[in-house]
C-alpha cells in the first residue's frame, strides 16, 4: 500500500489519505470512527459499508459554489485539498445537543406527530420551525454551481451495469458478438469485487484480468465508464446514466463536473450485484459495528484494518472470509458467530460458535466496546472494537423492476431476485444467483434494534406500525419513515419485510415488497438540468432585429421565449414616460415597431380559401387580390382562441397572421385541420413566422413615409403592395392596430436590419410594446391572453358582425349548446374612469366596494393625447350595460376608481383616420 | 378510538407505546350498504367521514383495490391553496381551505396543515398584472391574497434567484398565507381513522369489477369479494374514473395521464413557502424532512402507468434551478408518479351522473389533494341530501354538453393542450 | 482545442416546396427541372433536402421547378427563418449526441442524410455533407442560443 | 422513455412527439351537434389499448394514428396519417 499523500480535512482537522482511498478508508485509515449522526435522534454513527448503500457516514464535501451535502464517504475518492464536514450536529459532532433527543426517544415512537403538537395551524407552524431545524441532514447550500453538467445521447446494442466479473463477462461476450456495447461502472475501479476478494480468473491476477477484458472491450469499440452510476430504466431500454468527472467538491480541469447520459441500448445487461445485510440486534448502529464485505473491502482493497479485536456475526458463509481477512491482516478474531446451527466453519481455526447471534453491542461514540451474544441460549459478552456482521445478501434489482420486470424469491438465498422482464433487460451474476444465507429476525431490546439507520427506524417502530394497523408494506414504510432515507432502505428494507413476515406469520413474498422508483443513487440536480441553467434555463428567441434593439438599449421583455423590446427610453426616462412619449409620436407624426414575432403561414393552391374558410370564422373568399382583413379564429368548443389578419397576395396565395403568444399552438392547429379535417384539399401550408421581419409604421405621416420608401402610391387600408424598400421586396400592407393610418411591411428577415434603417431614416420614431398597448387599448383592439382568453364566443367579444354567414368555420357546430345564451356571460366592453383616477388592470368591476366580481379589466390605458384613463375588461352581459357606472376595485392594491362601461373602441370609431 | 395526545404519547414512553390500538378495522364486507364508495383515496374517504360524522350515514363502505391511501393522495406534492381567479373554484378551494385549518383537530390527526405560505412568482409585469387580477378576483371574496415586491419576496425566499440576467427574473410574487403544505399520507390514515370510528367498513384489496344494473339505475357492485348491494354508489377513483365509469357505460371528458414529482436528499431549511410561479409550471416546497419536493408538468399523453418520463422530470428539475440556482448540488432521491384524471377544462367533476343511484367524484387534474376536504364534505352532502351542494353545482357532468366550461387557463377541451 | 469547428454560414436563399393532389406527376415535373429526382425521406440531392412526407426545402434559384411545378404545389420563400451553421472536423458527430435524442454516431446517418430532430429542445435540420462535415439548418430566432450550447459542449466532449 | 415507429423516419424517441388526441375525438366538419359534443367529450379513456393520433412534432412534423396500450405502452400498430406523400 502506498503512503499517504493526499491531503484533506475533515471537521477542519488536517488528515491525509493514501491514494486510491475513499473518504471513509481515510477516516478508517486516521482512526476516525465517529463520522454523523443520524437524523431524529442524532445516534452516533460511523461507517457502516463500502459502498453507495451507506446510511450513516454522511458528509458535507467542497466549498463555496461546490458544496455537496449528504456526499456518502464510502462513495467519494479523495482528492488533494478534500475538504469534508460533518453535518446534522451542534456545536460539534462529539458533542451534539440533538443528540438530548434520544434521552426521550421513548415518547417519541414512530408516527408520534400525527398523534400530537395538536391546536390552530399557526401552532403547528411554530412547532414545525423547530422540527425543520432539528431536521434536514446537511446544510442549505447557497451559492451557485460554478461548474458545468454535460447531457449527452448514446446508442448501443448491449450496455452491461457493473464490471463484476459477470459484467465483464457478459460485456466481453456482446463485443465478440460484433455488438456496439457500453458498461458502466459506478466505483473508481473495475470490478471492485476483486479488490475485495482478490483472486486469479482465466490465469490473470483479478483485477489485471479486468482491465484487460477493459481494454478488449474499448478495442472493438465499446465503451466503458468508471464513476457512473445508471440511476433510471424506461421504456424501450432506456437508461440514465450520472458520471462523475471529478469527485464531489473537485475542481474540473475543463468546467464539466458530471456528464448525464440518456442511453438507448438494445439489450441491458444488469450486473448490479448485492448488497450486504446487517444483522438486527440493539445498538447495531453503533460506530464499530460494520458490514463484514465492507471490513473485507478495506482490509484488502484500502489496507486500513478497522479494528484489532473482531467479532464476526454471520448468518452465512461468506463472512468467514472477513475472519480471514483479518486475520491475514494481523488483526484478532475474538469469536465468530454463526446462526446456523449446522457448523460450516468448524475447522476453520476461529472460534466458531453456532446457533450464536448478537444481541446488543456496548459501547458509545467512539465505537463498540463489547457484544453480547446468544450462543445457543446462554449469553456470553465478547470484548472487541468492531463487530462484522453479515446477514445475508440482497440483490440489487432496482433496475430490473424499474424496468417492469417481475420479482421471484429465492427460498437458500432468502432474497428476492429477478424473475420475468418487460422489455429487453437480463440480471447475470451474484444479483441472480446470490449466495444462501438465513435470516434470524431480530434480537435484543427491538427499541435499539435499527432497521432504517438514518431514519432511526428500529425494530419496536415496526412493530408499533403493525399494531397500530399499517400492515400494507407501504403503509409500514409511510408511517415509520423506512426507506426514505438518502440510502432508500438498500440495507434496512429486508430487515423489515422479515419482521413483517414473522408478525403476520406469512412468507416475505406475501408480505410484499415497496416499488423501486429512480434514481436507484441519488443523482445531482445540476446533472438533470444540464446546460440549460441561469440565464439559459429555457431557450431564448431573439427576433431578426435584436442586435439592432440591443444597440438602442431599450427596456426589454420576456414575450413567451421571445425578447422583445418594450420601450426605448431617452435619458432618464421611464418606462411610463417612454411609452407615453412613444405613443404620442405615433399619434401624432409616425413611429415603427418591430412586429417580426408575429405568427405568419403562408397558404396557397386552388383550395386555399375553401381550407382559410373553415380556419377562420370569418368569411375570407370574398377578398380581392391585394386586399386584406381582419380575421378570428374559434376552437371547435365554439370559442375563439386567436386572432389576426388574412391577405390575399396572388389568386391563390394568402398570409395569415395571428398573435406571437399563441404562434406555435396555431401552427399545430393549422396542420392538424390540414391533415385531419381536409386531407384532399390542394392546398400548401407553410410557416413563415421567422422568415419574414415584419415592421409596423404607424402615425399620421406614416403615409407619406411609405410613399417616399416605395416610390409608389401607398396602399388604402387593408390592401397589400408587392413594393421595395432599401432594394429589399417587400409586402406593404396597410392594416392598423394602433389605431392610425399605418402599415406593416413584411419581408425576408435575412435583410432586417437594412429595412429598418431605412425606414428610421425616414424619420419615423421607434416605439415598443408599452407603447403599442396604449393605443391598442385606446381604439379598442383586442390582444390573445387577456382578452381573448379562450372563453368568449366570436359574439361575445363584440365580433358576431363579421362572423361568416354561410357557416363552415370550425366551432359551428358546438355553438347550439343552450349556455352560451346565458344574458350573464362575460362581454367584451370599454371603460373610462369618471372620477379622474386611474383603472388598475386587472382589476374586478364591481356594483359598490364589498359587492361580488360582475367581470374585470382585461387592459388599462389612457387617452394617449388628452390623458384620461380608459380601460378594457370583460362584463357580465355587458353589451347592453353601456353606460352603467361601476367600480375598477383592486383590493391587493388598495386602488379603485369609479368607472362607466362604454364601447370598448375609444379612440376614433369611425376609423376615419384610416384614410388619407 | 383510543385518543392521541402529547399526554398518551408520554404514557407510552412507560408503556413502550403499548397501548395503542389499529388506526381502523380490517372488516369483511356486507352485503348491503346504503353507500358505497369506490376508491379508498384522500376523496374517498373524506367524503365516507363526512356522511357518518355529519349527516349520520354511517352505513358506508370505502372500497380499496389495494391500499388505503396507495393512489395519489399519497403520490402528491402536498401543496393546499385556494388561489384561483375563477369563482366556483376559489370558492370551492377557499372552502376546503377553511376545513384544512381545523382538520387536525377534528380528525384527532395531525396532518400536519402548514399555513406556510403559496407563493406566485411574477416574471414580468404581465405576470404581475395576471397575480393581481387573480389576488383581486380573490380578495373580493374575502380570501387572503397578497401583492409582494421583488424586495419582500427576496426577504421571505433568500434562495430565489434574484439576478437581472435571471432566465424568469422575479418581479414580485402574490402570496396567499394561508395556503401551504400537508403531511399528504395523515390526510388519507386520519380520515380512514375517523371514517372507521363512526363505523364506516373500509375494505381493502377489493377490486369493483362491475356495476349492478337495474334499469338506468345502479344498485350495487361486483367485487372480487362478491356482490355488495348500495343504495348509492358514489365513484372517487380519481386515474381510474374512466374504467370505473364505464362499468356503467359512461364515457367521461377525461383522460388519465402521468404525473410526477420528485424529492431530493434532506437539507437544512431552504424554501420556506411553497414557491409556484406564474410563467412556468413547476412547484417547489421544503418538507419537514428537509427534501425539497419538486413537480412540474405531466407528461401530455394518456397513459395508466405509475412511471413518468424522464425527460418530462428534467424539465422540471431546469425550471427549478432557474427559480433556485443553489439546488444544483442537492441530489434526487426519488421521484414517482400518479395517474391524474384530466378533466376536459382543468376543473373538477362532482356530482350526478346520467345513471340513477350512480355519482361522480374526478376530474381533479392535479389538483386534487388541496381538495381532499371540501370534496369529502360537500360530495357527502350532495350524497345525503340527493342533489349537488350549490358549491359543486358549476362542476356537475353535464356542463361539457351545456357549454358552462370552467376553464381556469382558457385552453379549451384538451387538457394536452392545456 | 477541440475537434470540431462551429461555422455560421448565414442565411440563404430557401424554398419549402410542397406537393398537394397527386404528388407523383408534379415530382416528375420538378425533378426534370432540378435535373434529378426528389429526395426520398431523410434523405438529400443536390440542394434539396426532404423536410417531411410532403415537403422539401430548395436551397438557391427556384425559377426552373417553380415553372413546371403547376398546381401540383407550392413553394413558399422560407430562408429568412434559418440560419446555417456547418460543423466540420472529426468530432461534429460526437457533438451532435450532446443535448440530443438522435443517433447522429450511427454509420446509417451516412452522406447526404437528412433529420430533424431536437437539440437543447431546439429543432434543427442537419444534412451530412460529407464524412468530415455536417449542415444544420437551425431555426434563426434559437441561433444565438444554439451556437452557445454547441460552443460550450465542444469543450467538454468525452475523449 | 419510449420508441415510437414514425411511419416515415423509423424509431424515434418519443420526445420527439406529441400527443394529439384519440382516433375517435376527431370531429368531421360536418358534424351534427350532438356528435360533435359527444366527440369532444366523452371518452373511453380505456385502461388498455386505444387508438391516438400522435404527431412527429420535432421530427418530420407528420401526423399518424398509434394503437397503443395504455397501461404497459406497447404499440401494436402505427398508420401515417395525411395527404398522399411520396416514399
Amino acid at each position: 500500500m502506498n503512503a499517504a499523500t493526499i491531503n484533506f480535512t475533515f471537521d477542519g482537522k488536517a488528515l491525509r489519505a493514501r491514494p486510491g482511498q475513499t473518504l471513509a478508508a481515510a477516516l478508517l485509515d486516521n482512526g476516525t470512527k465517529l463520522v454523523g449522526r443520524s437524523f431524529k435522534y442524532h445516534r452516533p454513527r460511523g461507517i457502516l459499508s463500502a459502498g453507495v448503500e451507506e446510511p450513516n457516514a454522511l458528509v458535507t464535501v467542497g466549498t463555496g459554489g461546490r458544496t455537496e451535502p449528504n456526499t456518502r464517504a464510502t462513495d467519494l475518492f479523495v482528492y488533494e485539498g478534500l475538504v469534508a464536514t460533518s453535518q446534522n450536529r451542534w456545536p460539534s459532532l462529539s458533542s451534539d445537543l440533538g443528540s438530548a433527543l434520544q434521552l426521550v426517544a421513548k415518547a417519541l415512537p414512530a408516527g408520534f406527530y400525527y398523534k400530537t403538537f395538536f391546536g390552530p395551524p399557526k401552532l403547528w407552524l411554530f412547532y414545525e420551525k423547530f422540527i425543520r431545524r432539528a431536521a434536514g441532514l446537511g446544510p442549505a447550500p447557497t451559492e451557485i454551481d460554478p461548474d458545468r453538467y454535460a447531457t449527452r445521447a448514446a446508442f448501443c446494442d448491449v450496455l452491461v451495469v457493473g464490471s463484476g466479473p459477470a459484467g465483464l463477462i457478459a460485456a466481453r461476450d456482446a463485443v465478440h458478438a460484433g455488438k456496439k456495447v457500453i458498461l458502466v461502472e459506478q466505483d473508481a475501479k473495475l470490478a471492485p469485487s476483486l479488490l475485495r476478494d482478490p483472486h486469479e480468473i482465466e490465469s490473470k491476477p483479478g483485477a489485471a484480468w479486468a482491465e484487460d477484458v477493459a481494454a478488449e472491450i474499448r478495442a472493438n469499440g465499446g465503451k466503458v465508464l468508471t464513476r457512473t452510476s445508471a440511476s433510471g430504466l424506461w421504456d424501450d431500454q432506456f437508461i440514465c446514466l450520472s458520471e462523475k468527472l471529478v469527485e464531489p467538491g473537485q475542481v474540473p480541469a475543463n468546467g464539466f463536473t458530471q456528464r448525464y447520459w440518456h442511453v438507448r441500448a438494445g439489450e441491458v445487461v444488469l450486473a448490479t450485484g448485492v448488497i450486504e445485510r446487517p444483522l438486527t440486534f440493539a445498538n447495531n448502529d453503533r460506530p464499530g459495528v460494520m458490514l463484514s464485505q465492507a471490513v473485507r473491502t478495506y482490509v484488502n482493497r484500502f489496507g486500513v484494518v478497522p479494528g484489532q479485536r473482531v467479532v464476526v456475526a454471520t448468518t452465512g458463509d461468506d463472512a468467514y472470509l472477513t475472519a480471514q481477512a483479518l486475520r491475514d491482516a494481523g488483526a484478532e478474531v475474538v469469536a465468530v458467530l454463526d446462526s446456523r446451527a449446522a457448523p460450516a466453519g468448524q475447522d476453520s481455526g476461529f472460534a466458531v460458535f453456532n446457533s450464536a447471534v448478537p444481541v446488543t453491542a456496548k459501547g458509545g461514540k467512539n465505537g463498540v466496546t463489547a457484544l453480547v451474544a446468544n450462543l445457543g441460549g446462554t449469553e456470553r459478552t465478547f470484548a472487541c472494537d468492531l463487530i462484522a456482521m453479515s446477514g445475508g445478501f440482497t440483490p440489487l434489482v432496482h433496475l430490473h423492476m424499474q424496468a417492469g420486470g417481475k420479482l421471484d424469491w429465492d427460498e437458500a438465498a432468502q432474497a428476492f431476485v429477478p424473475g420475468a422482464s418487460r422489455w429487453n433487460v437480463r440480471t447475470v451474476g451474484l444479483a441472480a444467483e446470490p449466495a444462501p444465507a438465513e435470516t434470524v429476525g431480530a434480537t435484543g431490546v427491538a427499541k435499539q434494534a435499527f432497521v432504517d439507520f438514518q431514519n432511526d427506524v428500529t425494530v419496536a417502530d415496526l412493530d408499533l406500525a403493525w399494531r397500530e394497523g399499517y400492515r400494507s408494506v407501504e403503509h409500514l414504510k409511510r408511517y415509520t419513515t423506512l426507506g426514505m432515507a438518502t440510502d432508500q432502505g438498500k440495507t434496512g428494507n429486508m430487515a423489515a419485510l422479515d419482521r413483517i413476515a414473522r408478525r403476520e406469520g406469512m412468507t416475505v413474498p406475501e408480505a410484499g415488497l415497496t416499488t423501486f422508483r429512480p434514481p436507484h443513487t441519488p443523482v445531482s440536480m445540476g446533472a438533470l438540468a444540464g446546460l440549460a441553467t441561469g440565464e439559459h434555463a429555457q431557450p431564448t428567441r431573439r427576433p431578426a432585429l435584436y442586435d439592432l434593439h440591443a444597440a438602442k438599449d431599450p427596456i426589454w421583455l420576456n414575450a413567451g421565449y421571445w425578447k422583445r423590446p418594450r420601450a426605448y427610453p431617452v435619458g432618464a426616462e421611464t418606462l411610463a414616460q417612454a411609452g407615453l412619449r412613444e405613443a404620442r409620436a405615433v399619434r401624432s407624426s409616425v413611429g415603427m415597431c418591430d412586429v417580426s414575432t408575429l405568427a405568419k403561414f403562408e397558404v396557397q393552391g386552388p383550395d386555399a380559401v375553401q381550407y382559410l374558410e373553415r380556419v377562420c370564422q370569418t368569411s375570407v373568399g370574398k377578398l380581392a387580390v391585394g386586399r386584406g382583413r381582419y380575421t378570428f379564429m374559434a376552437r371547435e368548443d365554439s370559442l375563439v382562441f386567436d386572432d389576426g389578419t388574412v391577405w390575399r397576395l396572388e389568386e391563390n396565395r394568402f398570409l395569415l397572421t395571428s398573435s406571437t403568444g399563441g404562434a406555435s399552438r396555431m401552427a399545430t392547429w393549422l396542420s392538424y385541420v390540414r391533415n385531419h379535417l381536409c386531407a384532399d384539399l390542394k392546398v400548401s401550408l407553410v410557416c413563415v413566422q421567422e422568415h419574414y421581419a415584419a415592421i409596423a409604421v404607424a402615425g399620421p405621416k406614416s403615409s407619406a413615409v411609405m410613399a417616399k420608401l416605395t416610390g409608389a402610391e401607398s396602399p388604402r387600408h387593408m390592401s397589400v403592395v408587392d413594393a421595395r424598400i432599401a432594394g429589399i421586396p417587400a409586402w406593404v400592407m396597410a392594416a392598423s392596430f394602433s389605431g392610425e393610418r399605418a402599415f406593416e411591411v413584411h419581408f425576408d428577415a435575412a435583410h432586417a436590419e437594412a429595412v429598418w434603417n431605412a425606414i428610421e431614416a425616414e424619420g419615423c420614431t421607434p416605439y415598443g410594446l408599452e407603447a403599442m398597448e396604449l393605443l391598442r387599448i385606446e381604439k379598442g383592439h383586442m390582444v390573445v391572453g387577456p382578452d381573448i382568453d379562450g372563453r368568449l364566443t366570436a359574439e361575445e367579444l363584440g365580433l358576431g358582425k363579421m362572423v361568416n354567414k354561410a357557416g363552415g368555420w370550425i366551432g359551428a357546430s358546438t355553438l347550439h349548446r343552450p349556455a352560451f345564451v346565458d344574458p350573464l356571460r362575460k362581454q367584451f366592453v370599454g371603460l373610462e374612469a369618471i372620477d379622474g383616477g386611474s383603472i388598475p388592470e386587472g382589476s374586478m368591476l364591481v356594483r359598490w366596494i364589498g359587492g361580488e366580481a360582475e367581470g374585470h379589466v382585461t387592459g388599462s390605458g389612457l387617452r394617449v393625447l388628452e390623458g384620461g384613463s380608459i380601460a378594457i375588461g370583460h362584463l357580465k352581459g355587458g353589451h347592453k350595460r353601456h353606460g352603467e357606472e361601476l367600480y375598477a376595485y383592486s383590493p391587493t392594491r388598495k386602488q379603485k376608481a369609479k368607472v362607466r362601461v362604454t364601447s370598448p373602441h375609444c379612440y376614433d370609431p369611425a376609423g376615419e383616420r384610416y384614410r388619407d | 378510538m383510543s385518543k392521541y395526545s402529547a399526554l398518551s404519547l408520554l404514557r407510552g414512553a412507560f408503556n413502550g407505546q403499548s397501548h395503542w390500538q389499529p388506526a381502523w378495522r380490517d372488516p369483511e364486507p356486507k352485503t348491503s350498504y346504503d353507500v358505497v364508495i369506490i376508491g379508498g383515496g384522500g376523496h374517498g374517504l373524506a367524503t365516507a367521514y363526512y356522511l357518518a360524522k355529519v349527516h349520520g350515514i354511517t352505513n358506508v363502505a370505502v372500497i380499496e383495490k389495494g391500499y388505503i391511501g396507495g393512489g395519489n393522495v399519497g403520490r402528491n406534492t402536498t401543496i393546499v391553496r385556494s388561489n384561483y381567479r375563477l369563482e366556483p373554484l376559489s370558492r370551492f378551494y377557499e372552502f376546503s381551505l377553511k376545513l384544512w385549518e381545523g382538520l387536525s383537530d377534528d380528525l384527532n390527526y395531525n396532518v400536519m396543515f402548514s399555513p406556510r405560505g403559496a407563493l406566485t412568482l411574477g416574471h414580468s409585469d404581465a405576470d404581475m398584472i395576471q397575480l393581481a387580477q387573480k389576488g383581486d378576483a380573490m380578495a373580493v371574496q374575502g380570501i387572503d391574497a397578497e401583492l409582494l415586491t421583488r424586495d419582500q419576496v427576496m426577504k421571505i425566499e433568500p434562495c430565489l434567484d434574484f439576478s437581472r440576467q435571471a432566465r424568469f427574473p422575479i418581479e414580485g410574487a402574490m402570496i396567499q398565507w394561508r395556503g401551504g403544505t400537508a403531511r399528504h399520507d395523515a390526510v388519507a390514515w386520519g380520515f380512514a381513522r375517523g371514517a372507521d370510528s363512526y363505523g364506516v367498513d373500509i375494505i381493502q384489496k377489493c377490486e369493483v369489477t362491475g356495476m349492478v344494473m337495474g334499469g338506468n339505475r345502479v344498485v350495487g357492485v361486483e367485487t372480487s369479494r362478491g356482490r355488495i348491494n348500495a343504495g348509492t354508489v358514489a365513484i372517487c377513483a380519481a386515474g381510474h374514473s374512466g374504467h370505473v365509469a364505464a362499468m356503467a357505460g359512461l364515457k367521461l371528458p377525461v383522460e388519465s395521464q402521468t404525473l410526477q414529482a420528485m424529492v431530493t436528499e434532506g437539507v437544512k431549511p431552504m424554501v420556506q413557502t411553497v414557491v409556484m410561479t406564474q410563467s412556468l409550471h413547476c412547484y417547489i416546497s421544503q418538507s419537514d424532512k428537509g427534501g425539497i419536493v419538486f413537480g412540474g408538468d405531466p407528461d401530455n399523453w394518456p397513459s395508466y402507468a405509475q412511471r413518468g418520463q424522464p425527460v418530462t422530470m428534467e424539465l422540471a428539475v431546469q425550471q427549478g434551478l432557474a427559480l433556485i440556482p443553489a439546488l444544483s448540488r442537492l441530489r434526487m432521491l426519488r421521484c414517482w408518479a400518479g395517474v391524474t384524471d384530466m378533466s376536459f377544462d382543468g376543473s373538477p367533476i362532482i356530482g350526478t351522473t346520467p345513471r340513477d343511484g350512480l355519482w361522480i367524484n374526478g376530474g381533479w387534474c392535479y389538483g386534487g389533494f388541496k381538495a381532499t376536504p371540501g370534496s369529502g364534505y360537500l360530495f357527502a352532502h350532495s350524497l345525503a341530501h340527493q342533489r349537488p351542494h350549490a358549491i359543486v353545482e358549476p362542476f356537475s357532468l353535464d356542463r361539457f354538453e351545456r357549454g358552462s366550461p370552467v376553464d381556469e387557463n382558457g385552453t379549451g377541451p384538451f387538457p394536452n393542450h392545456r | 482545442m477541440t475537434d470540431v469547428t462551429i461555422e455560421q454560414l448565414g442565411r440563404a436563399p430557401l424554398h419549402v416546396l410542397e406537393l398537394w393532389g397527386d404528388p407523383k406527376a408534379a415530382a416528375k415535373r420538378v425533378a426534370k427541372a432540378l435535373g434529378h429526382d426528389l429526395p426520398k425521406v431523410g434523405k438529400a440531392q443536390g440542394n434539396v433536402l426532404r423536410l417531411s412526407p410532403t415537403t422539401w426545402l430548395v436551397e438557391g434559384d427556384v425559377t426552373a421547378p417553380k415553372q413546371t411545378l403547376g398546381d401540383g404545389g407550392a413553394l413558399t420563400p422560407s430562408g429568412g427563418g434559418y440560419e446555417r451553421v456547418r460543423l466540420s472536423g472529426p468530432a461534429w458527430r460526437s457533438l451532435l449526441m450532446e443535448g440530443g435524442l438522435f443517433d447522429a454516431e450511427s454509420p446509417a446517418f451516412g452522406i447526404d442524410s437528412v433529420v430533424t430532430t431536437p437539440i437543447d429542445h431546439i429543432a434543427v435540420t442537419l444534412r451530412v455533407e460529407s464524412e468530415n462535415a455536417c449542415l444544420a439548418y437551425v431555426p434563426a430566432s434559437h441561433a444565438v442560443d444554439l451556437l452557445r450550447f454547441w460552443q460550450l459542449s465542444a469543450g467538454g466532449l468525452p475523449r | 422513455m419510449k420508441l415510437i415507429p414514425c411511419p416515415h423516419c423509423g424509431n424515434r424517441a418519443q420526445a420527439e412527439f406529441v400527443y394529439e388526441r384519440t382516433a375517435d375525438s376527431v370531429v368531421p366538419l360536418d358534424a351534427e351537434p350532438d356528435a360533435a359534443v359527444a366527440a369532444l367529450f366523452a371518452r373511453a379513456n380505456p385502461r388498455g389499448v386505444e387508438e391516438e393520433i400522435w404527431r412527429h412534432t420535432y421530427g418530420c412534423g407528420s401526423w399518424m394514428l398509434i394503437r397503443r396500450d395504455r397501461v404497459s405502452h406497447a404499440i401494436e400498430w402505427v398508420k401515417p396519417l395525411g395527404p398522399e406523400a411520396l416514399p
